[in-house]
C-alpha cells in the first residue's frame, strides 16, 4: 500500500528583489495514512512553504516549484494545473492555518464560509450545504451552532474561529489535514482545547494529519512522527519517541535543549543551552551544511559537502555528517 | 560576556542605510527611473535655457506668425509671431515653479494640521479634523475661482503683476490640497506614537519635541513625500485649468496653461502651438506621477518599518 | 441603520454651516457688480443698477446679510439670481439632472473601466497587461480634462463627424431615437470624465486588490477549490472594495471640479456652467447657491459611502 | 448691404431654426435685459413698433407705418412723434394689441420701482393714447431723434393684460417674466435660463408668409470660436451670434465650406482712452481727479506721438480682419455723420520726434525720461483675447518709441462694473490708458457723443456715474454738442457732430483703433436679415431658408 | 496587605486600576469601559526577578506600562524606591526615567528604522546628559554593544540589517545605556524563535547577576516565566489570582486557574503523559468582566459565592498569595 503522501525532492524557490530565494530545497517525507506526522523548525525554515506546495497555494509568481515530486495516493500534483487541483482542495486535502484572525473572509458569515466548500464539492444544496454546517459546528463545539450561523468572524473570539476553520477543514472529510500552526496564535488554555479538538475529530474521521508547528512541547504531545526542518531541508525524521529519546542532529539536540522545562521545576535550575548565532538567509547559502556556521560539532566537511539523509535506526533518519562512515 | 560571539549580521552581504536602500529600490522602477531624468531635462531647460535660447518671449512679428516648427523658431510661432520654444521657456519656469511651491504649501500645511491632530489626544485634535473634514467637502474648484478673483489684484498691488498672481495661485492651490497630506500625517503619526520605539523613546524621558522630530516625523516623510510629488501634478493641473477659464496668470504671462488657453482656438490652424506646451504639461505631470509612484514602491512601509 | 444615517446626517450639519459661512465671506469680499453688465450700456441710466443693489441689500454689512441668507435657507428659499430676476431653486433644479446624468455616468463608466482592469491587473501583477493598464492608466489622469474635451471635439465632432459636440437639453425624437439622442450627445463629455476618473480609479482598484489577494482569508479561500474566478469575485473583491470607496469619496470634489470644466467645453447645460457663468456676471446668490449644493453632494456622497462602506464591511456596525 | 426680397411664399414648412448664441439668454422680460443675449432671445416673442434696417432706416413692425413729417406723424416743433399701430394683431394668447398696451409699456419702464433697463428711453418721455390704435409719444424739448420709444431692443411692447398687476416694486413676481406672450413670430415654448430658448411658429402672425420657420431654438453657453464651429465647421447650427474670433481662425473654419461669417456694419468703436488727470496722486479720497493734470498726457504732443504707435494696421491684420474697419474716426456712421477730415498713420520716426519735441530725452535703458521722470505709462483693458493682443503690438511699438509700457487686464465683470468699491473699474480709470469698446446701439449720434461733455465727468461726487471718463474738458466740443441737440435740420446736426467728432480728432482725446463689424456664423442656405444698428433677432420675421444651399 | 510590604521592596504597586474609555456615537460619549486592570497589587524586591504570567489580554502589559508611567493609571499608588512615581513630573519624573527601563515584546517594532544603532543608543545618553563629549558617548555606545554581545562595529548599521535575536539585544542595550536599577520585560522573548530565545534568555541572566538588576519580566509562557522568575504572580482578566514563589508555585499551585494554566502547558517529553484540566470556554470580554470572582464562568469548581463577591488576594504559608474563596 502505497503512504498517503509521498514528497520527493521539493525545491520551492522564490524569486526576490536579491535573486533567487531557496525557501525549500530538498524536502523528502511519507505520511501514511491516518498518521500524525509533526513538521518542526525555525521560523522561516520553510515549513508552510511546503505545505503550501503540496496544493499549489503558494503565490505563483514569485513562488515556484522548481523540483520534486508530490504525490498523493501515488498520483503526482505537481504537474496539476490549478484548476485540476481544485478538486483535491479541501475535498482530499484539507486545510488549517495559523492566523485565525486573518484566515477567516471578514465580510463572509461564517456559516456560508464553510457551506460554500460543501456546495462546490459535495453538490450541496444551498440548505443542505448549511444543515451540514451546523453539524459541524456542533462537532467542533461551538455553543449554539445554529445561531451563530450568520455571525462574522469578527463576532468570534480567536479560539472559536480556529474552531470554525476546522470545521471548515473537516467538512468535506478529506484524507489528509494540513494544519499550519493552528494554536500558535492562542493562549495555553484553547490551545488545549484546540489539539484535544483535533485529536478528536481525527479519530472519529480516520484521516491524516500533518501537523506544523515550532513547538518542541506540541509535538511531544500529539505527534506519531516527527520532520524536523532547518533552512529549507529536512534534517531529522523520526518517530516521536526515539527524537526525544536520542535526537540524532546537532540542530534537533539543541531545540529540545534550549526550552525552559515546566516538568522540571522543582529540580534546580540550569542554565539553557541555547544555539549561538542566526538563521542562514536562504539566497545562494553558503555550499556544505546549513547548520554548519551553528553547530558546535562542525567539522571541516560541514562546510564543504551537503549531508544526505541517511538512517541512523530503523525508522530514524538523520542529515548530518557527524558519524557517518567517511 | 553573555558567552556568545555571534555571526556579524547578514553575513557578508553589503547593506545600506534605509534612504539609500530606497534609492536602490527607486532605482529598479524603470518608468520612474526614467521620470525623474526627464523631469530633471525639463528642469534644466527651463533654468538654463534662457542662457542659451536667447530670442525675447514677446518679440512680435506678425509677418511670421502662425508657422510651424523651423530652425528660427523650433517649437513654432504663435499668431502675433512671437516665439513659442522661448515663451515656453519662460512660462515653463513658473509652471513648474507654481507646482513645486503649491506642493511645498500643501505638504507643509498638511504636516503641522496633520502632526498636531495626530499628537492632541483632546479637543483640538478634533476640531482639527473637523476643519480637514470640511475642506475635504469644500467645492475646490469654485472657490479657487472665487478666491483668484478675489485677491489677486490686492496681491498684485503689494507683489507686482506676476509675483501676485504666482503667490496667489501657489497659496490658494496649496492651501486647498493640504487634507488629504494633513489626513495621512495624522494616521501616521497615531499609528507610530504608539509604536514601541517611540515608547522607548518615551521611557527613556525623551520630550514630545524630541519624539516627533526625531522618531514620528523621519517614519512619517515616506508617504508625505509620496502625497507630495501628487500635489506637485495636481498643482501643475490645476493651474492650467485655471488658465484655461480665464483665471490664471496675466495674458503676458505664457506659463503652459495660458499658452494651451490661447492656443484652443487655433488647434486645427496651428496645431504646433497646442500641442508644445500641451505635451510639456502632459509630460511634466506624467513624470511627476510616475516618480511618485516609484517612490510608493520604493519607500513602502511594509518593507521599511 | 436608519438611526445611522440620521447620525451622519446630524454631524454633516456643523459642516455644511462652516462651508456656507465661508463661502458667504468669500463670496461677499469678491469685486464685481453683479449689474455691472447694465453699466456698459449707454441706454441704461446709472440709477437703475443702484437701485437695484438697495433692492437686493447688497449694501448691507456682511453679517447680516449672512444671516439672511441663513434665515431664508432654512425656509428653503435659496435665494434670487439678480441676472435672471428668477429664484436660484427653479435655476439650479432645472440644470441639477444633466449634472447628474454626466456625472453619473461618467462614474459608472469609470467604475465599469476600472474594476475589471484594476482586478485583472492585480492577478497578474507586473504582467504585460499589467503594466500596459497602468501606463494607461497614468497617462490617462496626466491628461487635463480641457485639454482631452478639446481634443475629442477636433476628432470625433469636426474631423470625423460622429458626434454633435453642442450638448441639447431636449433631444428631438420620441423613444428609441430620444434615448439614441440622449446617449449620443453624452458620448464625449461622459468619456472624457470618466475616462478621467476611471484612470485614478483602476489604480485604486489595482493597488486595493493587490493588498487583499496576498491577504492569509484569499488563500484560505484557495484552499477550498473554489476556482481562481469565485476567489476573486467573491472573496477578494469585496474587501478591496471597500478602501476603494473611501478614495473615490475622497475624490468626490475633484469629480464635481472635472464636471465644471467639462461642462463648460460641451455645453452641457448643468450647474457647473451655471457656476461658471454666474461667476462671470457676478450673480453672487447663484454662486453661493451652486457652490453650496456642490458642497451639499459631496457631503451627500460621503454619506452614502459611508453607508456603502457599513454594508460591505460587517464589522463597521450602524450603532 | 440690402437685404435679398423674401422669398417664402407660405407660412411655416422651414423645419427648425437652430441659433447659438455662446452667452445664454438668462431672461426674457426685454425691460430687464441685462445684456444683447437677454434682448435677443426676448425678441423672439415680444415685438416692437419698429426696428432699425441695416441702413439705419426704421423698418415697420407694429407699427401700420413710419411716422413722417409728410404723414403727420412727426410734429413740426420735434416735441411729439405719433404711431399707429397695424390693426388686428393679436397677442399669442389671442387677446388684441391696443394702444393701451403702449401706454401701460410705458408706464412700467418709467416707474422707479420696476427697475427696468430701458428706464432711460422712457423716464423722460409721456405716451398719451389717442385712440384704440394710435398712440403719441411727447417729449419734453424738441427731439431731433424720436424714435428711440418703441423701437428697437427696448421698444418691445409688454401685454398690459399679463403685466397690469406686476408693475413696480412687484415686478420680479410676474409669472410671465418666464413665459413670454408676445406678438412675435414665435410663440414660447420652454425656457432654461442660460442655456435653451425654444418657440414655435405663430401661425397667427400679423405679417404674411412669416415666419418661415416651424420652430426656433436658442441654444446658449460655450464660448465663440466652438460656436462657430458648429454652425460653419460642422453645420450643428444655422446661426451662431457675435463671432468676436481671430479672424484667421474664422477663415480657416470657412474652407469647411458648411457655412460662412456674415457682417454688419454699425458704428460699434474699439479705441483707446487717453486719461487727462493724474491717476497717481489723490486727492480727496479721489485719484484721476478733476483737481490734478495728467504729468506727461496732458501734453497733446505726447498724445500724437501715442497715437502715431498704434500699428492699427497690424491689429486689423491679426485680429480683427474683416470684422474691424481702420479709423481715425470716433463716430463712425451713419454714414452722414462719418467725418472725412481727419487721418491716421502708423509711424515711430514721427512719434520719435513728437516726443523729443516734446522734451522727453531717451534715457541710457531705452525709456524716456524728462526732468528725472520716466516715460512710463499705464495700460488697462480688460481680459480678452484680442484685446491683450492689441496691448502687445502697442507695447512693442511703444518700446521703440522708448515709452515703457505697462500692461493691465483686469476681469471684465469688475473693469465694466459700477462698483464704487472697486479701484478697477474703467470709469474710475486708475489708469492711464485704457482700451474697451463703446457699441452704437441706435443709428443716431446723440448718445454716443454727449458722453464727453465737461458735465459728465466721471467723479467721486456723482459716485463715477458720469460717462466722460477721460475728464477730459472742451468748450469747443461742449458748445457743438449742445446745438446739435437742439438743431431739427438733419443736415446741419450731421454737420455739428462731424465737427465734434473733429474736435476729439485733433485734440487725441481718445485713439480710435478700430470701427468693429458685427459677425455671425451662418449656414450656407440660411438668409438672415441682419443689421449693424439692430440686434440679430430684431428682423428674424424675416429669416428663412434657401432651398438649395 | 501591610504583609506585602517588606523594607527591601524596590518597587511598591498598590491596588493599580487602569480603565480605557471606549468612545463612539455623535459628540464621542462614552460607550463602556475596559477593564484593563482592575486592582493589582504586588512589590518587586531589590534584585529578584517577578514574573507575571496570564492570558493575553488580561491587563499585563498594561500593568507594565501604568508602572513606567506610559500610560496614566485611572486610581491605585506605584511606589519606587520610597518615590511615588505618580506624583512625578517634569524633571523628576525625568529623573526617574533613568532607574525604569523598558524592554518590549516586537523587536521588530521596538527600533527606530531610520536610525543608525549608535544613534538609538547615543539617544539615551543624550537625553540624561551622560558621558560629556561625543567621543565618550560613543565609546559607551561601543561597550554597551559589546556587554549584549554584539560587535562595536555595529554601531553604524541600521537596525534592518540585524535579525531578531540581535535587535533584541540591543533593545536590552538601550535599556541598560541609563544605567537603571529597574527593568520591565515586557514578553522579551516571546517573538523570538526557540533557538534564539535562550540566548536572550541567558543575556538577561547574566546581565542580572552582574549589575544588579531588578525585574519585572512579563510573558506568557509558563515555562519560560518559571525559568527566570524568583516569584511569579499570575493573572486573569484584569486582578492577580495568585503570587508565590516560583518553585512553590509550580508545585502547588491552589487558584483553579493556575492549576488548568499549568496542566494546559505542553511538555516536550512523550513519556510524560499528564491529566490535563480542560477549561471550558473563552476568556470574557473586560469591557464586561463578570461579578464576583472573574474567574467563576470558567472555574471548575465554583460555587454560589464566587459569582457573588470577589476574592481577596490573601496569603497563605510563606508568601503564598492566592485569590480564591476555596482555597
Ligand atoms: N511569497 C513569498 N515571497 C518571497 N519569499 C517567501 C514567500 N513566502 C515565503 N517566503 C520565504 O520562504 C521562507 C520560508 O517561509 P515559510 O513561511 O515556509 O516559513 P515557516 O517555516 O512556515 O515559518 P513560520 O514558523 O514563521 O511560519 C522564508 O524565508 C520566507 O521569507
Ligand atoms: N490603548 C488602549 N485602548 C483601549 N483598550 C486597551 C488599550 N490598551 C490595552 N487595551 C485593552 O486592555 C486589555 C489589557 O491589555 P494588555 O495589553 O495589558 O494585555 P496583555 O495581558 O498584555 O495581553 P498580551 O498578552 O496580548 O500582550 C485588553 O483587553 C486590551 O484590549
Ligand atoms: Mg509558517
Ligand atoms: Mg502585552
Amino acid at each position: 500500500m502505497p503512504p498517503l503522501l509521498e514528497i520527493k525532492g521539493l525545491k520551492t524557490h522564490f524569486a526576490t528583489d536579491d535573486g533567487m530565494l531557496q525557501a525549500v530545497d530538498g524536502v523528502d517525507l511519507t505520511l501514511n495514512k491516518g498518521e500524525t506526522l509533526c513538521v518542526v523548525g525555525e521560523s522561516g525554515c520553510g515549513k508552510t512553504v511546503t505545505a503550501m506546495s503540496i496544493l499549489k497555494l503558494i503565490a505563483m509568481p514569485p513562488g515556484r516549484i522548481v523540483q520534486g515530486e508530490i504525490l498523493f495516493e501515488g498520483r503526482d500534483l505537481v504537474p496539476l494545473t490549478s484548476s485540476q487541483l481544485d478538486d483535491i482542495r479541501a475535498k482530499e486535502i484539507g486545510f488549517i492555518f495559523q492566523e485565525p484572525m486573518t484566515s477567516l473572509n471578514p465580510v463572509l458569515t461564517v456559516g456560508e464560509q464553510v457551506a460554500e466548500s460543501l456546495r462546490r464539492h459535495e453538490g450541496l444544496s444551498n440548505k443542505d450545504a448549511l444543515d451540514r454546517t451546523v453539524e459541524m459546528f456542533k462537532l467542533v463545539q461551538i455553543p449554539n451552532a445554529a445561531g451563530r450561523l450568520h455571525d462574522y468572524p469578527h463576532q468570534f473570539s480567536g479560539g472559536m474561529r480556529q474552531r470554525v476553520m476546522i470545521a471548515m477543514a473537516l467538512a468535506c472529510k478529506p484524507k489528509l489535514v494540513i494544519a499550519d500552526e493552528p494554536t500558535t496564535a492562542l493562549d495555553v488554555t484553547i490551545q488545549a482545547q484546540i489539539l484535544d479538538l483535533l485529536q478528536d475529530m481525527k479519530e472519529r474521521f480516520g484521516m491524516a494529519v500533518m501537523l506544523i508547528t515550532h513547538a518542541m512541547g506540541v509535538v511531544a504531545e500529539t505527534a506519531q512522527r516527527v520532520v524536523v526542518m532547518y533552512a529549507g531541508k529536512v534534517v531529522e525524521e523520526a518517530d516521536v519517541d526515539s527524537l526525544f529519546a536520542s535526537p540524532g542532529h546537532p540542530y534537533t539536540q539543541g531545540l529540545i535543549r534550549s526550552i525552559p522545562r515546566i516538568d522540571l521545576a522543582s529540580e534546580h535550575k540550569t542554565r539553557l543551552e541555547a544555539i549561538g548565532g542566526t538563521v542562514p538567509i536562504l539566497i545562494n547559502p553558503a555550499p556544505g551544511c546549513r547548520f554548519a556556521p551553528r553547530c558546535r560539532h562542525a567539522m571541516q566537511i560541514c562546510s564543504e559537502q551537503e549531508p544526505v539523509l541517511r538512517e541512523i535506526a530503523p525508522g530514524h533518519r538523520m542529515a548530518c555528517h557527524l558519524g557517518a562512515a567517511p | 560576556m553573555a558567552g556568545l560571539t555571534l555571526a556579524s549580521p547578514s553575513a557578508e552581504r553589503r547593506t545600506y542605510s534605509p534612504w539609500r536602500e530606497t534609492w536602490r529600490r527607486y532605482r529598479r522602477h524603470r518608468p520612474a527611473t526614467v521620470s525623474a531624468v526627464l523631469l530633471l531635462v525639463l528642469i534644466l531647460a527651463v533654468v538654463l535655457g534662457p542662457f542659451v535660447w536667447r530670442v525675447a518671449i514677446n518679440e512680435i512679428d506678425i509677418t511670421a506668425g502662425l508657422q510651424g516648427p523651423s530652425l528660427a523658431h523650433p517649437f513654432g510661432t504663435d499668431d502675433l509671431g512671437q516665439d513659442i520654444l522661448a515663451r515656453m521657456i519662460y512660462g515653463g519656469r513658473i509652471s513648474l515653479a507654481v507646482g513645486l511651491a503649491a506642493m511645498t504649501v500643501a505638504v507643509i500645511v498638511g504636516t503641522l494640521i496633520g502632526a498636531l491632530a495626530g499628537m492632541s489626544r483632546g479637543a483640538l485634535g478634533h476640531a482639527l479634523m473637523w476643519l480637514t473634514d470640511l475642506f475635504l467637502s469644500m467645492p475646490q474648484l469654485p472657490l479657487l475661482l472665487l478666491l483668484i478673483y478675489l485677491f489677486r489684484d490686492g496681491l498684485k498691488a503689494v507683489f507686482g503683476p506676476e509675483g501676485g498672481i504666482f503667490i496667489l495661485i501657489v497659496l490658494v492651490i496649496g492651501g486647498l490640497r493640504w487634507m488629504p497630506v494633513a489626513c495621512l500625517v495624522r494616521s501616521q503619526f497615531l499609528s507610530l506614537r504608539e509604536k514601541e520605539f517611540v515608547e522607548a523613546a518615551r521611557a527613556l524621558g525623551a520630550s514630545p519635541v524630541r519624539q516627533v522630530v526625531r522618531h514620528i516625523l523621519p517614519n512619517a516623510v515616506g508617504p508625505v513625500i509620496i502625497a507630495g510629488t501628487i500635489d506637485v501634478a495636481a498643482a501643475i493641473i490645476a493651474e492650467s485649468t485655471l488658465s484655461f477659464l480665464g483665471l490664471g496668470f496675466p495674458p503676458d504671462t505664457p506659463t503652459w496653461g495660458r499658452l494651451l488657453y490661447d492656443a484652443k482656438d487655433f488647434l486645427d490652424i496651428g496645431p504646433h502651438w497646442a500641442l508644445f506646451p500641451g505635451g510639456a504639461i502632459f509630460i511634466a505631470v506624467v513624470a511627476i506621477n510616475f516618480i511618485g509612484d516609484g517612490l510608493r514602491d520604493a519607500l513602502d512601509a511594509r518593507q521599511v518599518i | 441603520m436608519g438611526q445611522y444615517v440620521l447620525r451622519r446626517l446630524l454631524i454633516a450639519v456643523p459642516s455644511l454651516l462652516g462651508i456656507s459661512l465661508v463661502l458667504f465671506i468669500v463670496l461677499a469680499l469678491a469685486p464685481g457688480d453683479p449689474f455691472s453688465e447694465l453699466a456698459t450700456n449707454p441706454n441704461v441710466p446709472p440709477e437703475v443698477g443702484a437701485a437695484l443693489r438697495a433692492k437686493f441689500g447688497l449694501d448691507d454689512p456682511i453679517y447680516i446679510r449672512y444671516l439672511r441668507w441663513l434665515a431664508a435657507m432654512a425656509q428653503g428659499d435659496w435665494g434670487f439670481s439678480f441676472v435672471s430676476r428668477m429664484n436660484v431653486d427653479t435655476l439650479i433644479l432645472q440644470r441639477l439632472p444633466t449634472t447628474l446624468y454626466v456625472i453619473g455616468s461618467a462614474q459608472i463608466l469609470a467604475l465599469l473601466v476600472a474594476i475589471p482592469v484594476g482586478v485583472f491587473a492585480a492577478t497578474r501583477p507586473y504582467s504585460i497587461f499589467d503594466q500596459i493598464a497602468n501606463t494607461l492608466a497614468f497617462i490617462g489622469f496626466s491628461l487635463p480634462t480641457f485639454f482631452t474635451g478639446l481634443l475629442f471635439i477636433l476628432i470625433f465632432s469636426v474631423t470625423l463627424d460622429w458626434l454633435p459636440f453642442v450638448y441639447s437639453t431636449d433631444v428631438k425624437g420620441t423613444g428609441i431615437s430620444w434615448l439614441f439622442g440622449q446617449i449620443r450627445q453624452a458620448i464625449m463629455p461622459v468619456m472624457v470624465l470618466g475616462l478621467f476618473q476611471g484612470a485614478s480609479m483602476t489604480r485604486f482598484v489595482r493597488s486595493a486588490m493587490l493588498d487583499v489577494i496576498r491577504l492569509d482569508y484569499v488563500t484560505t479561500a484557495r484552499a477550498k477549490g473554489l476556482g481562481q474566478a469565485r476567489v476573486i469575485v467573491k472573496h477578494a473583491m469585496r474587501n478591496a472594495m471597500i478602501p476603494v470607496v473611501t478614495l473615490i469619496a475622497l475624490q468626490m470634489p475633484a469629480i464635481f471640479g472635472g464636471a465644471i470644466v467639462t461642462e463648460q467645453i460641451f455645453r452641457i447645460p448643468g450647474i457647473g456652467s451655471l457656476l461658471i457663468s454666474s461667476i462671470l456676471s457676478n450673480d453672487t446668490p447663484v454662486i453661493m447657491a451652486v457652490t453650496f449644493v456642490f458642497a451639499c453632494l459631496v457631503v451627500f456622497f460621503n454619506l452614502i459611502a459611508d453607508v456603502l462602506y457599513g454594508w460591505l464591511d460587517p464589522r463597521i456596525s450602524f450603532r | 448691404q440690402s437685404p435679398a426680397p423674401y422669398k417664402p411664399t407660405k407660412r411655416g414648412g422651414g423645419g427648425p431654426l437652430k441659433l447659438l448664441w455662446w452667452q445664454g439668454a438668462t431672461l426674457l422680460n426685454p425691460h430687464f435685459a441685462t445684456g444683447t443675449k437677454d434682448q435677443d432671445g426676448s425678441r423672439l416673442f415680444y415685438e416692437p413698433l419698429a426696428s432699425w434696417d441695416g441702413d439705419g432706416n426704421l423698418n415697420p413692425i407694429l407699427a401700420a407705418e413710419i411716422p413722417s413729417i409728410k404723414n403727420g406723424g412727426l410734429a413740426a416743433d420735434a416735441k411729439s412723434v405719433t404711431w399707429k399701430i397695424k390693426p388686428g394683431v393679436k397677442w399669442h394668447d389671442g387677446k388684441p394689441l391696443t394702444a393701451d398696451d403702449l401706454v401701460f409699456t410705458w408706464e412700467y419702464s418709467s416707474d422707479p420701482a420696476t427697475a427696468a433697463v430701458s428706464k432711460g428711453v422712457y423716464g423722460d418721455i409721456k405716451v398719451e393714447k389717442v385712440d384704440d390704435l394710435t398712440v403719441r409719444v411727447l417729449f419734453k424739448a424738441p427731439t431731433p431723434f424720436w424714435a428711440n420709444a418703441f423701437v428697437g431692443a427696448y421698444g418691445c411692447i409688454l401685454p398690459k393684460h399679463l403685466f397690469a398687476e406686476y408693475k413696480g416694486a412687484k415686478s420680479r413676481e410676474a409669472p410671465n417674466n418666464l413665459k413670454p406672450i408676445g406678438t412675435g413670430p414665435y410663440k414660447f415654448v420652454e425656457f432654461k435660463p442660460g442655456d435653451v430658448v425654444r418657440g414655435e411658429i405663430n401661425m397667427d402672425y400679423h405679417m404674411p408668409n412669416r415666419p418661415h420657420f416651424d420652430t426656433v431654438e436658442m441654444k446658449g453657453g460655450g464660448d465663440a470660436v466652438s460656436a462657430a464651429r458648429a454652425v460653419i465647421q460642422t453645420g450643428e447650427y444655422d446661426f451662431a451670434w457675435n463671432m468676436q474670433v481671430e479672424d484667421e481662425v474664422l477663415l480657416r473654419l470657412e474652407k469647411g465650406g458648411k457655412g460662412k461669417t456674415s457682417y454688419a456694419v454699425g458704428g460699434d468703436i474699439e479705441f483707446i482712452m487717453i486719461n487727462f488727470t493724474d491717476p497717481n496722486t489723490e486727492v480727496d479720497g479721489e485719484r484721476s481727479s478733476m483737481k490734478t493734470k495728467h504729468p506727461i498726457l496732458s501734453d497733446a504732443k505726447v498724445r500724437k506721438a501715442l497715437s502715431l504707435l498704434v500699428d492699427r494696421e497690424a491689429v486689423q491684420k491679426v485680429i480683427y480682419g474683416r470684422a474691424g474697419r481702420i479709423t481715425a474716426n470716433y463716430l463712425n456712421g451713419p454714414a452722414q455723420y462719418v467725418s472725412k477730415n481727419t487721418s491716421w498713420e502708423f509711424s515711430i520716426e514721427k512719434a520719435n520726434k513728437l516726443l523729443d519735441e516734446a522734451g522727453w530725452k531717451l534715457g541710457a535703458d531705452g525709456v524716456r525720461e524728462k526732468d528725472g521722470k520716466k516715460l512710463k505709462l499705464v495700460y488697462q483693458t480688460s481680459i480678452n483675447g484680442p484685446r491683450q493682443k492689441t496691448q502687445a503690438i502697442v507695447k512693442q511699438a511703444c518700446q521703440k518709441a522708448g515709452i515703457d509700457v505697462e500692461l493691465k487686464s483686469v476681469v471684465a465683470s469688475v473693469f465694466f462694473s459700477s462698483d464704487v468699491a472697486n479701484p478697477d473699474t474703467y470709469s474710475k480709470f486708475y489708469a492711464d490708458l485704457e482700451m474697451f469698446q463703446i457699441p452704437m446701439t441706435q443709428p443716431d449720434p446723440a448718445l454716443h457723443m454727449r458722453r464727453y461733455l465737461s458735465k459728465n465727468v466721471a467723479t467721486k461726487e456723482n459716485k463715477w456715474q458720469g460717462q466722460n471718463f477721460p475728464r477730459w474738458v472742451n468748450k469747443e466740443f461742449d458748445a457743438a454738442i449742445e446745438q446739435a441737440e437742439g438743431e431739427i435740420d438733419p443736415i446741419k446736426r450731421a454737420s455739428l457732430y462731424i465737427k465734434a467728432n473733429d474736435i476729439m480728432w485733433q485734440d487725441t482725446m481718445v485713439i480710435p483703433v478700430m470701427h468693429r463689424l458685427k459677425v455671425e456664423a451662418t449656414s450656407n442656405s440660411l438668409r438672415p436679415v441682419l443689421s449693424g444698428w439692430s440686434n440679430e433677432t430684431d428682423n428674424i420675421q424675416d429669416w428663412y431658408r434657401e432651398a438649395t444651399g | 496587605m501591610s504583609e506585602v510590604q517588606t523594607s527591601e521592596a524596590l518597587l511598591r504597586v498598590t491596588n493599580l486600576k487602569k480603565y480605557f474609555s471606549v468612545k463612539g456615537g455623535l459628540l464621542s460619549r462614552e460607550l463602556g469601559r475596559i477593564y484593563a486592570v482592575d486592582g493589582v497589587s504586588f512589590e518587586v524586591k531589590r534584585g529578584e526577578t517577578l514574573g507575571l504570567v496570564g492570558e493575553s489580554g488580561c491587563g499585563k502589559s498594561t500593568t507594565a506600562r501604568c508602572v513606567l508611567r506610559l500610560l496614566e493609571p485611572s486610581a491605585g499608588e506605584v511606589m519606587f524606591d520610597g518615590q511615588d512615581v505618580l506624583g512625578l513630573s517634569g524633571n523628576d519624573l525625568r529623573a526617574m526615567r533613568r532607574n525604569m527601563q523598558i524592554v518590549f515584546q516586537d523587536p521588530f517594532a521596538s527600533l527606530n528604522p531610520r536610525m543608525t544603532v549608535g544613534a538609538i543608543l547615543g539617544e539615551a545618553l543624550t537625553i540624561h546628559q551622560l558621558g560629556s563629549s561625543a567621543s565618550e558617548r560613543e565609546a559607551r555606545v561601543a561597550s554597551l554593544l559589546v556587554k549584549v554581545g554584539l560587535k562595536a562595529e555595529h554601531m553604524r548599521r541600521y537596525p534592518h540589517e540585524f535579525s531578531g535575536g540581535q535587535r533584541q539585544r540591543i533593545v536590552i542595550a538601550r535599556a541598560l545605556a541609563v544605567e537603571p536599577k529597574f527593568i520591565v520585560c515586557d514578553e522579551p522573548v516571546s517573538a523570538l524563535d526557540v533557538s534564539i530565545q535562550a540566548q536572550v534568555i541567558n543575556l538577561l541572566e547574566d546581565l542580572q547577576a552582574e549589575l544588579n538588576l531588578t525585574y519585572l519580566f512579563v510573558a506568557h509562557d509558563l515555562s519560560v516565566v518559571e525559568h527566570i522568575s524568583d516569584r511569579v504572580a499570575v493573572m486573569y482578566l484584569g486582578r492577580i489570582v495568585e503570587l508565590a514563589s516560583a518553585s512553590d508555585l509550580y508545585r502547588n499551585p491552589q487558584h483553579p486557574y493556575t492549576q488548568a494554566l499549568l496542566s494546559a502547558v505542553p511538555v516536550p517529553d512523550p513519556k510524560v503523559k499528564r491529566k490535563r484540566i480542560r477549561l471550558q470556554g473563552d476568556v470574557p470580554s473586560p469591557m464586561n468582566p463578570p461579578q464576583g470572582c472573574h474567574f467563576h464562568t470558567r472555574c471548575p469548581v465554583a460555587e454560589a459565592r464566587c459569582r457573588q463577591t470577589a476574592p481577596e488576594l490573601k496569603q497563605g504559608s510563606d508568601g503564598h498569595f492566592v485569590a480564591c474563596h476555596l482555597a
